[in-house]
């Protein structure tokens, strides 16, 4: 994986990758098929750089990767990817809790929830013998 | 003499108005960012429930209280709180 | 990264992953090119699946990936990948932090240094106009 | 009858005496772990060092004390402190 990659650079002992995925909840109006993800994008970058500014002055690390999608991410697919590369792991999973956390609540991003409307349950009418329902 | 300010809007906000982006004018010496409210919510009456728990930026800085100051041709934008992730 | 799908169960929204690599210390005989990791294979697999108990007793994990190379690993690939994914990102963050953890202090795992001696520095005799040093 | 017991050696252990494996001959009704690492820090002086250190299991258990028994058959193992990852 490409955050994989960006992250290994020599000397750094410790990888600590977070993914959030797109989950198929349940809403009121139905199953979860797809999230849709917007931005203020210049802010949200501006936030992006603050956050690994803060990350590399609270602890030891050296690579970070931000990464978040925009636009619609289909159920099961990766939406953000964060992760931090460091000589010592205790830094690089402190950095990367910390920066899933902070994206959350300092950037300016947004979803919406595109779902699949629940199909009521019914029984269709049967003649003759019968079947298992479609 | 450029009068209009430019509001972004996003999520929620985006929702109540039905568009990305709205202009207002504003006197041309600046104005509040309590009086820009005001006017949006008067004009969009949707967005009146959305706005009170919005964070606002003007010219990519969050506004630090309602009676900081706009100008024409800032951009201004409204902040549904966030949801990334 | 295979690891990366193993962990991709749907409905799993977060998932952590640890990956540990080798570095290129220096040590009194010379700098790391590489380590050599041992096993005592039957009781580690024995601890694996007993970690992997714990971290589900203690955290509302789905999947967990843990996975140590055993044999020589050269500097900067992985010697050690764990991994976990839940449907909240504490727990996965929690979980892959204990694995590691308690893979170093109760996995019969072993490693041993492989490294390049230090070649002393020295100037090679020199005849006529200079030249770098090879 | 079988008198062997099976030694795993690792790390420094298996280091210290140049094989990964050794048999020893211990008495048919069994040994105390204590009189078992006696036998190995005797043939083998290099060992004695790093045996202070060890952990050691028994048919894939660990060991509780010096005083347990281990038993013709057996495979007993010497555990360096591990250092995996």
């Amino acid at each position: 994986m490409q955050a994989l990659k960006e992250l290994g650079a020599p000397g750094l002992g410790g990888i600590v990758l977070f993914v959030g995925r797109v989950r198929p909840d349940r809403t009121r109006l139905g199953r979860v098929r797809a999230l849709t993800y917007e931005s203020h994008r210049a802010l949200a970058l501006e936030e992006f750089r603050a956050l690994e500014a803060e990350a590399r002055e609270r602890y030891e690390v050296g690579r970070i990767v931000i990464w978040h999608r925009i636009g619609t991410v289909p159920v099961a697919e990766p939406s953000v990817v964060i992760g931090a590369a460091s000589a010592h792991r205790r830094a690089a999973f402190d950095a990367t809790s910390m920066l899933i956390e902070r994206l959350k609540s300092d950037v300016p991003l947004w979803k919406s929830e595109r779902v699949r409307p629940g199909r009521p349950l019914r029984r269709r009418p049967s003649r003759g013998p019968a079947r298992s329902a479609g | 003499m450029n009068r209009r300010l430019k509001v972004l809007l996003f999520a929620t906000a985006r929702e109540a108005v039905g568009r990305s982006r709205v202009d207002v004018d504003i006197p041309k010496n600046g104005s509040t960012v309590r009086q820009v409210v005001a006017l949006l919510a008067r004009d969009y009456p949707r967005l009146a429930g959305v706005l009170t728990s919005c964070r606002f930026t003007r010219n990519g800085e969050y506004v630090q209280g309602w009676s900081a100051r706009v100008r024409p041709g800032d951009e201004f934008a409204i902040h549904p709180p966030y949801s990334g992730g």
